[in-house]
């Protein structure tokens, strides 16, 4: 699945790229469906069937499960995607960025605030 | 023939459809985005465009990865807006300008761009939220619109010269259709921001303040930067800066800077508001 | 690196699946399209292909005019046939290469191609039709695929410039990627017909024999004509000719003809077939 | 909703341009939704309400009710997607053509095998 090209590699940050695009169809696929409250509902319902249906394997189920962002970026979710799942959940912007970078909500929210005092 | 009225460059982020429904605009986290705004609404009240060309990025709404444009180009009578999952206000339809659509689809394809047509086309926050920003408190837009949607989500992304010469070559669709309406062209998206990875929260204030100078006086000067550069430089979501450049381009030659404003954060992103008139 | 080992291009038409369902292979109606065939078989048979890259376009699908893309690239695992509504046999899947799709996705968006990516894709009798007849009774079509579909159906088309350059670029694309697979590109549609209209029944021997002979020695020759003027040269949907054009950009500077044949009519339609290899 | 600009005429041809695709949404869209036999079978047993249900205009409906091809090119449709319409009622691509050059099916198919002759 790699081309072996060499990536550019750029720290934190995985590009969506069609090695992640590939690896995460069926992830975003599922989370695109939640634009539609009866499918977020369904979701909610029946966790499993609804993975189990857009055909989601193990380790994307397992992400999924869990809420974790970073897990669900390794199985080749994408940010724009993920955000509706996020959204099922109410979690905003800043708990997802405070969890991706192991802080809590308030010192992520304190680093942004720093970004704009430089 | 349409004459360009100049250019509006805006971040956009879901929570401001939020804020504005729940009527924070003066609220201490929000007034210095919202406060930007005023001096460009005076100018758009002076320069009273009829329609606006909206180039945004769609994130997730209209657009699956089962057909994902690098360019697509709205030709509908009137555009939805819809649920996109994260309980924000649905707002109202948009007119669409059909006969501009379809001078800028000829147009455009004859200048040997790829687009993809859309005579159907659900529009997100991205392009909604900008004219709430520029018109407020109206029943339905007052200025027509045509959406322009540049893919920002997959990867390989156009290259930044690339939607500059779309931009050109939109802007040359615009002042070569036989009309005498005015037209705005609206930029969306920007500036840095990473919502995703162990990089989350990172922002370029610098890279920013650079990029909306350069951009009135240089805007080539971005195309010279890869789009794994600009990732780098402004974060994953950072490279909705190319709607941005793309708007620029449409403005052609030289350009004065009306207004700007910057500030950081809103949400997460380092919000940028940029209004250029044509010399 | 990967090589291009020729191109083939031939016309589609719905209603050769039902021949081939019906064994009409040797009707005296058929037989004349069908006995074009074996020589191309037995060239293939030398050549050895891995992949083919089909240029054609869909005829309402997998595109409606709700998102109707000027060029897309397939990269999807596996390609679907579906119920066209005429009632011919669906054909079983096509296994796609990824590994090429992306690869040609990262090229020609680095060469200012907008394509619209499709990981997700049904293909129509367009696709099927000439796989099926350069690979027969087969119970899956033995060569990997990567569908690449341009816009005939909605005007304004690319031009045939636009077309001959975007085959360039896909067989530059081909030919820097990373693998020792043997691709051959295969246009399909024309020559010339026309389905609608008064004129519809429009057929054009002698533009179509002298576009055949073009299209070896001097294709440039076709990018002389305006979209408008092949339509009023070849029909409505003559223009599919503009996916031979592609497929011989992709074959670059010199080709020799390795066989061809033509005969009127099959269904409406001038039909056509070319092969060509690389020099 | 013309733009004034001068258009090729070329005789006995419609061009599928702008104009024409804004003026046939409705029907092509109608005719897309043929690629599925529920769809059809829909069709056929209810043809004024599966009309209604995608927007056709009177004359679009007219046309389609008459089976008439020139009519529908005139209220927009689009050949790929009409030739569905004409799958419904089994028409062949000479049906149709006889059709709209008010030729019979004979003459029709005896034109098409003169164009190889000369
Ligand atoms: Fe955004
Ligand atoms: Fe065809």
């Amino acid at each position: 699945m790699t081309t072996g090209k060499q990536k550019r590699v750029i720290p934190g940050t995985t590009i969506f790229d069609g090695d992640q695009a590939r690896k995460g169809y069926a992830l975003n696929k599922m989370c695109y469906s939640f634009n539609s409250e009866e499918n977020r509902q369904a979701f909610l319902a029946d966790r499993d069937g609804y993975c189990a249906k857009f055909g989601l394997n193990e380790q994307q189920k397992k992400a999924v499960f869990d809420l974790n962002v970073l897990d669900m970026i390794a199985a080749g979710g994408n940010a724009y995607f993920l955000a509706k799942l996020g959204g099922i959940y109410k979690l905003d912007m800043q708990d997802i960025g405070a969890q991706q970078t192991g802080m809590t909500k308030e010192a992520f929210q304190a680093k942004l605030i720093a970004a704009g005092k430089n | 023939m349409a004459r360009i009225v100049g250019g509006i460059n805006v971040t956009h982020v879901p929570y401001i459809g939020r804020a504005i429904a729940n009527n924070l605009q003066q609220d201490a986290y929000w007034k210095p985005f919202f406060d930007g705004f005023p001096p460009v609404r005076d100018w758009l009240a002076k320069v009273k465009p009829d329609v606006a060309v909206v180039v945004y990025n769609d994130h997730g709404l209209n657009f699956f990865l089962d057909k994902m444009p690098t360019f697509a180009v709205g030709a509908a009578p009137q555009y939805q807006n819809a649920d996109e999952g994260w309980g924000i206000p649905t707002l109202p339809p948009y007119t669409g300008d059909q006969d501009l659509s379809w001078h800028m689809i000829e147009s455009l394809i004859e200048d040997e761009f790829d687009i993809t047509t859309c005579q159907e086309m659900l529009v997100d926050h991205a392009f909604t939220l900008p004219l709430e920003l520029l018109w407020p408190n109206q029943k339905q837009c007052p200025v027509r619109t045509v959406p322009v949607c540049v893919n920002t989500v997959q990867f390989p992304l156009p290259t930044a010269a690339r939607c500059f010469n779309f931009g050109r070559a939109i802007g040359k669709a615009i002042e070569s259709w036989d009309s005498d309406a005015r037209v705005v062209v609206i930029g969306t998206g920007g500036l840095s921001h990473q919502l995703d990875g162990q990089r989350a929260g990172f922002i370029n204030k610098e890279f920013d303040l650079m990029f909306m100078d350069k951009l009135v006086t240089d805007p080539l000067w971005v195309t010279r930067y890869s789009v794994p550069d600009l990732v780098e430089l402004t974060g994953t979501q950072g490279v909705e800066l190319l709607n941005w450049l793309t708007t620029r381009g449409a403005l052609g030659g030289e350009v004065t800077k009306v207004h700007a404003n910057y500030h950081i954060p809103i949400s997460n992103t380092a919000s940028g508001l940029l209004a250029m008139e044509v010399v």
